[in-house]
């Protein structure tokens, strides 16, 4: 009896779902204003008040590439340098939660919608975590709890830990989605802030592939060309886990 | 036959400025100079990510012949293009056109290739 | 005048939305039935029909972890093998997809709900192609397109390829989700199928961590320790892309 | 002192069969027989996926002393249980608990560890 009862009430429900989401749908007006959907780069825009500091311009100076930058070695590079990648990405808003989904190296970030703050405990990643709060119609993200990381391919260094974070903001307009990423690092940035802007294409039937990369194949990931490349082999090789005897 | 030819194609690249799939391309920076590389044979594609890879040989009017590299888009970012893994063969005779690399000798951004049929595909 | 009454009208189908969502809640009814939510681990089962022909009995033989399994060097196992992993996984039912997101190694399948077929040039990959049908209330998803990669962690080989797909039945009830997995591999499998059932619990208010994974200090990702160091040194390095002069 | 101990505590196991993280457990297959090393001390804590790491030496009673490794579940694993990279420091001197690895000698995989103040910590 109960069962039967919640059984009516379910196809009952159904119903006024799917004409709640017809209405919804009218002349596209849900679709115009939601962050929802599959979006790929328009415009990478550049870095503002990307000033090294004297530590960070010691740090750009050492940079290179096939050692310093992890994504040569398939490792996915953190949040600003996914951002800025060519493969689209999609969004899918929840009540308590955002997923950000790229394809680019498969990153999964989980925005917060519920307020829950990041508990004491949380280790450092290169996606952190993340709270978000709408400001009228423009999603505000804050980002702690990040590793050290790089900013560009030249290797700013961003400094992660409790003192650095980076805030975004997501504003829709039609099939344009706008993001402005504000990087806060007083180790690294001379200024308070730096800041660049991406602007990305809504891509309808998106499709979406696996990211597969391995780091035995990955171009790019190698030694150091150096004139002594004997030393630099083992030299690599001491960054690998130890092999016990 | 085999011409290195150095062009400014101002125009072409500001189309393909984003094409950069992974890095912004900061290790190519001169996207206004491109390489044009005739008669090279192919020898290997990497279909890969996060870069494709293009391993061929180019030998130059003093009869030098040398291996060259050329790097290309991520292959989801190729298959996303219409780029397959098919698209040459070891042996194929191309021309490879792209920008160099700012330290690397005989390292190409790889922009487009003429294959052996005369059609030319341009690489995201 | 036309955006006041699509503005009342969003207003509106907000309303209705709201109260339906809150039937639909009503002693936790549609929690019951619904794939959507986080789901840990309960019980792995064991294989069932995993009969290697002579061919898979050979790659068997010959299997070593340490150079032949790509997660030890940080990239991402194929579907049972991640499905096997402790980390949670989370599902979020869209119409047009459901989306699988593993904890384990940032794996993001897609499972098309629209009827849509893969492409004629789709690559092969360690996720696949997923079409996903509703048999009752049971979701059945059918995954070609698949790489070759490993069914276990001694070695199984799978052939992935045109001939070769995965069969996966989900059904919750209550808090308890069973997923049925049939493989079919005429290269590698002696028998008709080989079957696997996992069980798992819903796991309430899942936090989800960044599965980061570095080929520089993976476990267990090293040179086969045999008499000859130096040989196997260099047949790994030759796996490497080769460095141009 | 130092003790290896050759313990069957079956009813344990069931329980903690589910424990590891990514592989099924196939290269440690005998989880009845567990190894107890008194009296190890800590090297380093590799706090890392897909598998955690444990680098610590021991030396028995005989006085020979050598470098083991314990494996673990995966730092994300480690973290849903509350085991931080702080649970141990180098020079601390710990028991180590766990079963064999099937061919390599002195590798285990850990199921708990004995902290300097006494406390018994399971790992997942």
């Amino acid at each position: 009896m109960k069962q039967q009862f919640f059984n009516n009430l379910k196809n009952i429900s159904h119903s006024i779902l799917l004409i709640t989401l017809s209405i919804l749908t009218i002349n596209g007006y849900a679709q115009e204003t939601s962050l929802s959907g599959a979006w790929v780069m328009d415009d990478r825009g550049s870095w503002t008040g990307l000033l090294p500091t004297n530590s960070a311009q010691e740090v750009l100076a050492a940079f290179d590439p096939s050692t310093g930058d992890p994504s040569m070695r398939c490792v996915a590079p953190a949040l600003i340098r996914t951002a800025e990648s060519a493969p689209p990405f999609e969004i899918i808003e929840q009540n308590h939660q955002i997923l950000i989904i790229y394809e680019s190296f498969n990153v999964v970030r989980r925005v917060n919608m519920d307020g829950r703050k990041a508990p004491e405990w949380l280790p450092l990643s290169p996606v952190g975590y993340s709270v978000g709060t709408w400001q009228g119609d423009e999603l505000v993200i804050e980002t702690t709890h990040l590793t050290p990381h790089l900013l560009n391919d030249d290797g700013f260094p961003f400094d992660g830990g409790s003192d650095a974070r980076i805030i975004e903001k997501y504003k829709v307009t039609g099939d344009r989605l706008e993001v402005e990423f504000s990087v806060e690092d007083p180790t690294n940035l001379q200024g308070e802030m730096a800041t660049r802007i991406f602007t990305y294409d809504r891509l309808p039937d998106a499709m979406f592939f696996h990211y597969h990369c391995d780091p035995l194949d990955a171009t790019g990931w190698r030694l150091p060309t150096t004139e002594n490349p004997l030393r630099d082999l083992l030299q690599w090789l001491e960054l690998r886990p130890s092999i016990p005897e | 036959m085999k011409t290195a030819t150095i062009g400014t194609l101002a125009a072409f690249f500001v189309i393909n400025t984003l094409a950069f799939a992974h890095h912004g391309g900061s290790m190519y920076p001169d996207r206004e100079t491109v390489v044009i590389l005739e008669g090279a044979i192919i020898d290997e594609l990497l279909y890969v990510n996060p870069h494709g890879r293009l391993l061929f040989s180019w030998t130059d009017d003093n009869g030098a012949n040398a291996e060259w590299e050329g790097e290309l888009s991520g292959s989801t970012e190729l298959v996303r293009s219409g780029v397959f893994s098919d698209l040459v063969q070891s042996g194929d005779q191309v021309t490879v056109k792209g920008w160099s690399h700012n330290s690397i000798p005989r390292n190409l951004r790889v922009s487009s290739i003429v294959l052996p049929d005369g059609r030319e595909v341009s690489l995201p």
